[in-house]
């Protein structure tokens, strides 16, 4: 199983999470982050005191996969999030070790 | 601390308590009878003056905080600043245009179409009254009053086109369509001469006590054509764009709520029985708009909610507006039940279908509160309520439907075109100029960042720090 | 714009201005003097209409948006809004309530339990006086300004059973409870001939300025009652349940202290001495309740909190209600200071003892505030503030334990039980009969919810998007 | 209710009402005389006395919610509830010691720099006028209404310390502030005998209307010194310290733009036509304020914010108080322009350049503000608004450089120099008697965890839960 | 050493935390963050435009532990967290390569 | 490539993020966390109702980071995050088995 963590812009995360639907993928924890990479910021200037924000919201899905699927998701996400311009954001995939339902204890990838 | 006050009532007060001794003399009889009289008008204008002056805070305060958080919170976060400016914006703007000759052109006798420069500057606008508009309050009162409407009107507008225009155009579109709309129309309606208004003579009766016509019919439909020319937000309407804090705009809305007495109320100008009925018509309307809005949606969705409610009170308090003075308070609980299902169903329903982006529904809820507002006011008026306008024979003449005058209300529905028509003129032509000094819509990247950061560098919050 | 008055004015500016030349022929003298005094109503009926016209603001504005707002920071996001909608759906129903009957049955003769329907539909209600109640201002104006009363009692009593009622099963006990519990107890306190009105042929004194009983014994006791029938909150009291925005708590509860301005110094019903000595005692009285609850709180946890403080503010407040127009300010003060202790200690250390869920305190400062409230009127009330009360030989009767009437203590325990047993059996009625037609409280899983999801459809907030 | 009211009224009904056939008695005609012009006296009163409880109302909302929602927005998340209760706290603890000696020791009549003990704990202060100072409204109404300055004035000052010191020091130091600095120079520039008051037997005539001097004057440089002396904030200027909560700011601003109504207009101490003329132009002033800090920040970095158009109607309001009832509306709409721009010169420009942390900008907005303020009064106060002044023959003396008298430009100099001398002095001396009693900075720990946690033992939103 | 990641309904955080206090964990780090599952959402409306929400709040709970509590650990949350009820939540178990105690540099399992 | 996964003071992030910059790490993704470990927490009183907050707020930063530069960016967190206060925080290291931008496709080390 793999954990398929992508971070994206915060106006995609409808498109996305559609596409991951047709896709057949349904289980997916989303988390607002805020990140830095090379997509520039803005200034905020309050009474003259002035301050770069360098920090962009964005969205980090996670979703943990069986291998079969890894790829298709990966390239759903790639489709539905790409606008072709700085600040689209990455993909990393981890390895996991387990997964289980609280409910009643699955394990494995039958428990995604 | 007021010297000239303290001054002047040390003259009173001499007169009041200093006088009995002096009172034995007969021959002074007619003397304080004068002085007497003069002490009387003083304090006839300082009860109307303290509820004239109140009122137009009251109204003020409807502008901002009141709309400022009733829009503002229908917003996504990222234009909550931008959108409270937009009312912010037009406290200050119009208010020196107001007395640099706004206020002028419009109670300026003029023509039947608009006022002329005679007050300027506020040239001739003191502490005396003038004895056309409100015979009882200093002159002052009655044009800061005035002035408060003036403000409220183009911020109204503004909700149409929310989320998506750059402040500086939106100030230069207000500036525009104060002149060409607001202007005329409340010369028109409230001016000495205005063709519209039959106390002061008019050549067509309208009937409207607090600006149904004025300020709400102008407002909503002058938003429907900005809707429409400026277009859709970015996303509209599949992207989910929810009111990022509700609880702004109900405590907005309570605030409107409050200050729509000094809207109407106030209308009288003065603190008599006809501000009590007014005010009491107002209350109940609004009562009435929420309960049947909220009624409409428990039938179409199964629950009532909040922003329901509230929009319903607006409704209410919108579409009384032109009547208040004219109708009975029963009347205005009926008036406020009829605005309450149809601007829900012109809201929810007509809207939605004809798929145009007002976004935070000015036409939907002041303009047809307005119209079906002026209409019902030919309906209800009554001269038990109102007996201001005279028959040849000095009685009071009848007034609406329920008088047996079914004509006014073709009357009413003369004002209301006339008043369509300048605002959906006047919007075109300000637009159009406001292009052509400025572009109108902020571009999609400036749309995508929010107004608050894209336009007025900062944040509404900043939760995180 | 106000036709009538504007006519009206007319008349008296002929009157007043004019005169002079006039003024030489001596046989006018009398019609004169006639003129003049009818112009010295008008003028009288102007100040104190304008100062009623903003208390009934006032008072409303304590609703919506203060109480909606003290309540809605209390409790948890998820119901922010459905804790709203419990104060706004008040200021919708009630009103309309009001104009139909409740109104009548309070303050319409009837018997010595409660009025009749002769002000039914306002029939009767229009811009002349009442003159038993209320002679220098509008009928009108005293029916709106006693509605605002009306609206927030039942209001008030939600925070006992907030976060865990469906929204319909509050309306209709909300106006079960109004017809049970408000419309006797007011009309017997306040209602002409009503039993505990001294003032207008009532057996028992008791005195009420403006509230104690009325409003703040009966919703608080009410509020117990009803905490202990509807039961806890799912997870209380183990599970954190802190309030969501005491920032929201803040600005409602200075909108609660404005707003009682209106409540106490406008139920001199004049903008009279009467009403500055209760302003000031109203005002001294928030204030003491503020330290002493701060004070209270420094001792037992070393820190005093914006909670407590805001807390003690309207503990004060709620207390010096009754009393407000009977008390010196200095007594105000005092009747604040032991509010904001006692109060303190209710909710504090009592309560937490006995374990119900009055999850706003509404017991704890109303019902408690009230009571003590009541019986310090009876301490304090002086005829030094307020002689209307008369003696068999036209002087001003002793008030309070103060004045040497040691037996008043008692009137006012008569008071309060009366107004207890009314709240206790009719709050519950009102619940079986709400039971009856309706599921009282949300499903558990509706609960953890919340109730702006699951009842309204909404959230409160949406600062993700 | 108001039994009193009600037996009183009774009284003036049956004289008004009752009276034709009675008035036919032609030795009646004294007797007549009289008790109109008792009537009259009544009802002049109820007018003012109406529009100065609403200003007392109006004021104290200035504070809470007002500025403390202006404050709270301003600073991070963790002190909301902190800073907030540093405005409040000022509501209830100065409230309890203006009964006690404070109104007596600024308007008992003393000597030329403090009052006197003889209206300590309200003693004498009733319901009858007190002719000094305000004629025809209540003694307890006018004394209500001094109080709520002398609540704001030292809540001000807590801006330029804000995010640091620690509650009971602060209050302590408020206390001592009030009585070293509030409580002198408010009877010197208002009080009977005042050193600096010209209306009533002062030696050098300052022209303050409704406390530019007493009020931001002092607590503006107070704020400075206070700042200077407390030192920044760890952290600052490094640290990203950014508002949490412009939208609080915002709501406060508005507030404080309508309470400000209250607090100019109401200096009239009576509804009359100066107070129309102060209303309109502290509403010109604050419009003209925002504008020019707009264009301002427009100019120097291409955007106008939101927190710059607050700033900049506040700096308005700030900078016409002291002349709102000299200056004509024209002229207040020059010194808001003026205001405007300075006031974002000195906070934006000159602050940042000096590198003192005066965190809320109190001295930037309040102590610059009512400096210039200071000055231009001395330009263009004028008779022709205010001739209260009487020169030696019964005409109005020349107020300002407009009227001709450039002298008056010193004279306010040296009124103002005088308030700063008691200002930098007193605040000194405060703060270090303060330093003696309790530690007046949170230590560095509790700095990091935030007011709110480490002071009061909460936190002021709880939206995780 | 061992990430475990449970993702719960947030109103059982308190009592997962106190089971982990009880069996000795102290060290956590907690994030709001909204998922889908097979937990179905509820329906909004604003003025007549509907949104179905079925991205519902949820805690994520994050304990580094070593590989000898593991499974104690898993258990312990599974207890605490169990309603039986779909939206329970899973267990994800993941390798952690270094920790290290930023205070004194303790590294490995003794800065856990 | 590794994700670097810092739990810091919420006070520290300014510097932690000049401190990267510096080190010419661009790349970050932070999350509001609040964690517990051996920091102690405080006291809240509500109308007499007392709780216990344990839970303090932290700032989680997240970098995905080549071999190469693993520890180099470990010592550089480490130096401006402490402050050798309990409540420090904790640095854990993950493995990371693909990184992609989604803008271009770009893969590996060159996508951070
Ligand atoms: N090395 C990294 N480690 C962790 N997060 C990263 C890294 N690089 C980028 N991110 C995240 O991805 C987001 C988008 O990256 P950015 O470089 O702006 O866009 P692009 O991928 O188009 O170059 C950043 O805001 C940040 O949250
Ligand atoms: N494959 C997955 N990857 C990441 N998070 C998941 C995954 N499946 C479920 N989740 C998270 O677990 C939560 C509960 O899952 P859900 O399917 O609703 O409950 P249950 O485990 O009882 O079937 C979801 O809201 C989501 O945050
Ligand atoms: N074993 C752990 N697993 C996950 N997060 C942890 C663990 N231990 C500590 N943390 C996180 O690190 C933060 C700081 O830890 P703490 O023990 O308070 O400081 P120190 O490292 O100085 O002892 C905690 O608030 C928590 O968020």
């Amino acid at each position: 199983m793999f954990k398929i963590e992508a971070i994206i812009q915060p106006f995609k995360l409808d498109d996305v999470r559609e596409a991951l639907k047709a896709a057949g993928i349904d289980g997916v924890t989303i988390t607002e982050v805020r990140g830095h990479g090379r997509q520039k910021g803005h200034k905020e200037i309050y009474r003259g005191r002035e301050y770069h924000v360098d920090l962009l919201p964005k969205a980090k899905l996670e979703m943990v996969v069986p291998e079969s699927r890894k790829d298709e998701v990966i390239d759903t996400i790639m489709n539905a999030a790409r606008t072709g311009n700085i600040g689209d954001g990455k993909i990393f995939v981890y390895n996991v070790g387990e997964a289980i339902r609280i409910r009643n204890n699955d394990r494995g990838e039958s428990a995604l | 601390m007021s010297p000239t006050k303290r001054a002047y009532l040390r003259v009173c007060s001499m007169l009041l308590c200093a006088a009995p001794a002096f009172a034995l003399q007969a021959g002074n009889t007619d003397a304080e009878i004068s002085a007497l009289k003069a002490a009387v008008k003083a304090s006839q204008s300082a009860g109307d003056n303290a509820w004239m002056l109140v009122s137009s805070a009251f109204v003020l305060m409807m502008t901002g905080p009141g709309l400022a958080l009733f829009y503002s919170g229908l917003v996504r976060r990222k234009n909550v600043l931008g959108t409270m400016m937009q009312s912010f914006v037009m406290m200050a703007v119009v208010t020196l245009l107001w007395g640099i000759c706004a206020y002028s052109l419009v109670f300026g006798e003029g023509n039947a179409l608009i006022g002329d420069f005679r007050y300027a500057f506020l040239n001739g606008v003191g502490g005396a009254p003038n004895l056309d508009y409100a015979p009882t309050i200093p002159h002052l009162t009655f044009m800061a009053y005035q002035m408060m409407f003036a403000i409220i009107t183009p911020a109204l507008i503004a909700g149409a086109f929310a989320e998506r225009v750059r402040f500086h155009a939106m100030v230069v579109f207000s500036v525009l369509w104060l002149f060409l709309v607001y202007v005329p129309v409340a010369h028109m309606v409230w001016g000495k001469g205005g063709y519209l208004n039959p106390f002061l003579g008019g050549k067509i009766p309208v009937f409207d006590f607090a600006g149904g016509t004025v300020v709400h019919i102008t407002s909503g439909f002058s938003a429907l054509v900005a809707a429409i020319m400026i277009g859709k937000r970015h996303g509209f309407p599949h992207e989910r764009m929810v009111p990022h804090s509700l609880v702004l705009s109900f405590i907005g809305a309570c605030m409107l709520w409050m200050g729509w007495f000094g809207f109407n109320a106030g209308s009288a100008l003065a603190a008599s029985a006809l501000a009590s009925s007014a005010f009491v018509a107002t209350h109940f309307a609004a009562a009435a708009g929420a309960v049947s809005w909220m009624v409409a949606e428990r039938i179409k969705n199964g629950k009532a909610s909040a922003l329901g409610a509230i929009s319903g009170a607006v409704a209410g308090l919108a579409t009384v507006t032109q009547g208040a003075g004219f109708v009975t308070p029963v009347s205005g609980a009926i008036i406020g039940f009829i605005a309450g299902f149809v601007c829900y169903y012109m809201v929810v329903v007509v809207k939605n279908k004809l798929g145009y982006d007002d976004s935070l529904d000015a036409f939907g809820v002041h303009g047809v509160g307005g119209f079906i507002g002026c209409l019902l006011t030919g309906v209800f008026a009554t001269r038990a309520v109102n007996d201001a306008l005279k028959l040849a024979n000095g009685q009071a003449a009848p007034l609406g439907l329920v008088d047996g005058n079914a004509g006014q209300i073709g009357n009413q529905l003369i004002g209301a075109l006339i008043a369509i028509a300048f605002g959906v003129i006047g919007t075109w032509v300000s637009l159009k100029i406001t292009g052509l000094i400025t572009p109108v819509r902020m571009d999609k990247q400036q749309e995508a960042e929010g107004m608050d950061v894209a336009l007025h560098g900062e944040e509404g919050y900043a939760f995180e720090d």
